[in-house]
């Protein structure tokens, strides 16, 4: 049994680029630390929010991902997407698609689609809804992200977010409207003054908050 | 003008979809009524910011602002399609169209609200009746060239990847020195797999515009993945089937698009901080 | 003048209704036309194999006359032209306007030069060249007057042509006070042969269209341009001609 | 910011602008005096002295330089220029197809409402 826990610059970068985009299907990936057979998403680097079904671009920022990872010793293994149709949480063809490139290079992939419904700030929960590919198909892990820690994952993976703290910090940047400050790739190709690896200015945001 | 003006007809005329921005450079003018310096373009400025705020969620301002427009232009077919929109955007679909289908009833020619209607449609997940209906508007008015575009996007939505390459077919075919179109299109047919036409298409967008990033990389792309594919050999290659590189140019010359798409990223890449040209460096394997 | 001009303009305003709306089907088959024009004139832009099937498709439609407003009417003869009601508006419509502006101007004109003839108006404080004599003294034979004098018909074509900015200022650009426009629109109209508002064969159009078409020998803009890059950036020195396959 | 020193230079060169124009009024006062004396002392043949026409030309000079100097920043006019100005936000954004009920509704949630009707 894998357990993948989310830290909060993960989770809250993911969360301010589909805020940056709320009308649009944006997509992204999550850096992983990997441990003792445990996984850590400590980073997400945003992609796109044209286009998200297009291959070329996500080729090249895959590649790019992949190797700017690997000066960090970490690996790309997380996919993240929150589609365009707010009532959708199912992984669409594309997004399948896409998702099995990141299998091809790390077979421990996941990928998360973005619950639209559980953005709102009563939610006690996160807005991630994970897909584990199994059996050439991906598969939606129900019962993730639940309060206890490891009750989940009856199929072979555990969800927890890292610490109760993540979806408090995330709601309040999201209330300052901290989302103008992420770029994603998409933005980076049309001005490579934008950082979409580092994302500096964000990155220090949340770890402040 | 002063410049919050200047800098709302800018976005304005981008169309690009700034709504926070918009509504932050309004808020003043709205305030302190200096909106009427717009001049004539005041009214435009009213729709601007009642847009962005419906899109924003603040529908009071909103509602003051379309009290405003009410006020002058009473009746206007312009105005109720904005009732449409506000109650689209409060949650009452079906009252929106209530007051679309009005509108075409009086006049079945008024293109706003029909495509009303279809973003409806998609507002609320309906995304195949919205392309049937998209496709029996654009039988009718088939030269409006941003209906083609939202029925690419439909399809690309729906993984239908020829079909809206054809429709992109036919945005280029009415703009065909806008080098965005062939962007997205080069696109399309690269995920398609037609690597030749994807290869021409992205050589177009950085002929049309100079050191265009995304052009230069699809070069790259597409210039190494057909000299890859016809090195191997169609046979040994992996799923090398579904490519089509017949109309690819000569070795020699794919070697040296190659190289020049090399040459001109790490120029454009020259200013940016370490961790970005690192990256591309490496991925250019230099 | 200017009162008639006012008059004019609302009178104009009063006279003409809303102009007849297009109906969807109409709009339908302009627009199909338009398609094939765009086609015909970008079609180097697009690939052979979507130009193709552009041309096929659309082709086939003129031929069969999909788009056709009224498909019945395909193989009559040339349309009737008072036969559809909406033309007769059309026509009428623009007979009243130019009416209403052909007769107050005779008017006033028949007026002046029954009351006015060889009177003169004014005298124009600066003095100005022999050759202003023709535009300053029309109805006056008198070839020794000073040009400062102007005679009572010059100063109402100076006031018909010069109140047109006047015009402009009170009733807004597009008024009807103007007497100008009808007669520039009198003198084109013999040229244009085709009044507005006739109504147009679309077959005859869609037919012709469809021979534009097919007869369009197509090669594809990108055929070379990997020449053109290079050569752009400064890799080549030349283009080679494309090779024709 | 530049858009005050734009406006100050655009002064600046409209005033020049104006004193070259009383230069050249000038200068055509000049020639009509001359004329006139050179008249009624009866040379016949009078041509202009070379001040008064190297004033005419000189401010001539000086007012063309001002008013073009004046008309503010020039724009490039080129077809790929005004692309620049547009991104693909803006080229692919389809005004007449936007949503309202999107994602931006859960996560800042509306004060219930009633529906909106046109009065």
């Amino acid at each position: 049994m894998i357990e993948y826990t989310v830290s909060l610059q993960a989770y809250a970068k993911a969360i301010l680029h589909c805020a940056k985009y709320p009308w649009a299907t944006v997509h992204g990936l999550f850096l992983a630390e990997k441990k003792d057979g445990k996984i850590r998403f400590v980073d997400a680097l945003p992609l796109a929010h044209n286009w998200t079904s297009l291959t070329p671009m996500f080729d090249v920022a895959l590649q790019q991902a992949q190797l700017y990872a690997k000066t960090k010793g970490l690996a790309v293994c997380g996919y993240y997407v929150a589609n365009e149709d707010t009532g959708a949480t199912q992984l669409s063809a594309a997004g399948s698609l896409l998702a099995k490139t990141l299998i091809a290079v790390d077979d421990s992939t996941v990928a998360f689609v973005v619950d639209a419904k559980k953005l709102a700030p009563e939610s006690t929960r996160a807005a991630l809804v994970p897909y584990v590919y199994s059996e050439s198909q991906w598969k939606e892990q129900s019962g993730a992200f639940s309060d206890t820690k490891g009750s989940s994952g009856t199929k072979g993976a555990a969800f927890v977010l890292e610490n109760n703290r993540v979806l408090v910090a995330t709601r309040k940047l999201i209330d300052e409207r901290a989302e103008v400050g992420v770029h994603d790739f998409d933005e980076h190709v049309d001005d490579v003054s934008l950082d979409w690896l580092q994302n500096t200015t964000i990155s220090e945001r949340i770890k402040t908050a | 003008m002063s410049s919050s003006l200047k800098l709302l007809a800018e976005i304005r005329q981008s169309s690009e979809r700034r709504p926070f921005e918009v509504l932050k450079l309004s808020e003043p003018l709205l305030n302190k009524g200096s909106i009427s310096q717009a001049g004539d373009d005041v009214w435009l400025v009213y729709e601007q910011v009642f847009i962005a705020a419906i899109d924003e969620g603040e529908i009071d301002v909103a509602k003051a602002v379309l009290e405003i427009l009410h006020k002058r232009f009473g009746g206007s077919q312009r105005v109720k399609r904005l009732y449409g929109m506000i109650n689209e955007a409060v949650g009452y679909p079906d009252e929106a169209k209530k007051l679309y289908d009005e509108m075409l009833e009086k006049d079945a020619t008024n293109v706003l609200a029909s495509k009303r209607l279809i973003a409806l449609l998609k507002s609320q997940g309906q995304y195949s009746i919205a392309i049937q209906e998209l496709v029996s508007y654009l039988d009718t008015h088939g030269n409006d060239f941003e209906a083609w575009l939202e029925l690419a996007h439909l399809y690309l939505a729906n993984h239908l990847y020829a079909q809206a390459a054809f429709c992109l077919e036919e945005v280029i075919l009415q703009q065909p020195a806008n080098h965005y179109f062939h962007l997205c299109y080069a696109e399309v047919n690269y995920t398609m797999g037609c690597l030749d036409i994807a290869l021409k298409e992205y050589l177009r967008v950085v002929e049309l515009s100079t050191d265009n990033v995304r052009g230069f990389y699809g070069i790259k792309l597409a210039a190494d993945r057909i000299l890859d594919i016809t090195s191997h050999g169609a046979g040994k290659s992996r799923d090398s089937s579904h490519f089509k590189v017949e109309n690819a140019p000569q070795k020699a010359t794919l070697e040296r698009l190659s190289q020049l798409a090399t040459e001109r990223l790490v120029a454009i890449y020259s200013g940016t901080n370490d961790a970005t040209k690192k990256t591309v460096e490496a991925w250019l394997k230099l | 003048m200017v009162l008639v001009g006012v008059f004019r303009h609302q009178l104009t305003i009063l006279m003409t209704g809303q102009p007849p709306k297009p109906d969807v089907k109409d709009i339908r088959q302009g627009k199909a036309l338009l398609r094939g024009q765009t086609l015909a004139q970008n079609n180097s832009y697009i690939p052979t194999a979507a130009f193709i099937e552009r041309k096929k498709y659309l082709c086939q439609a003129y031929e069969d006359g999909t788009y056709l407003k009224d498909k019945a009417s395909k193989d009559k003869s040339p349309t009737d032209l008072m036969a559809d009601p909406k033309n007769m508006e059309v026509m009428m419509d623009g007979m009243k306007k130019q009416m209403m502006g052909i007769v107050p101007q005779t008017l006033i004109m028949g007026w002046i030069q029954f009351f006015f003839s060889g009177f003169i108006l004014i005298k124009l404080p600066f003095p100005l060249g022999l050759r202003f004599k023709q535009m300053l003294q029309s109805g006056i034979m008198t070839p020794n007057m000073d040009v400062k004098w102007v005679s009572s018909l010059s100063w109402y074509f100076i006031n018909l042509f010069g109140l047109r900015g006047v015009f402009a200022l009170i009733l807004g650009g597009e008024n009807s006070a103007d007497g100008t426009r009808d007669m520039t629109a009198m003198s084109t109209m013999g040229a244009m042969g085709q009044q507005p508002g006739q109504p147009q064969d679309f077959n005859k159009q869609f037919l012709s269209m469809k021979d534009n078409l097919s007869i369009i020998y197509h090669e594809w803009d990108l055929e070379n341009v990997e020449q053109r890059v290079l050569v752009k950036y400064g890799k080549q020195q030349r283009i080679f001609k494309s090779t024709r396959k | 910011m530049s858009s005050s020193n734009d406006s100050g230079a655009k002064l600046i060169s409209k005033g020049i602008a104006v004193v070259a124009f009383l230069f050249m009024l000038h200068s055509g006062y000049s020639a009509r005096e001359y004329l006139l004396y050179s008249k009624s002392i009866g040379r016949q043949d009078p041509s202009l002295p070379i001040d008064i026409v190297l004033e005419c030309l000189g401010a001539l000079a000086v007012m063309t330089i001002a008013v073009v100097l004046g008309v503010g920043e020039l724009r490039p006019i080129s077809y790929e220029a005004e692309m620049k100005r547009y991104s693909v936000d803006g080229i692919y954004s389809r005004p007449s197809f936007q949503v309202f009920n999107h994602r931006g509704r859960f996560l800042h949630p509306l004060k219930p409402a009633v529906a909106i009707t046109e009065k």
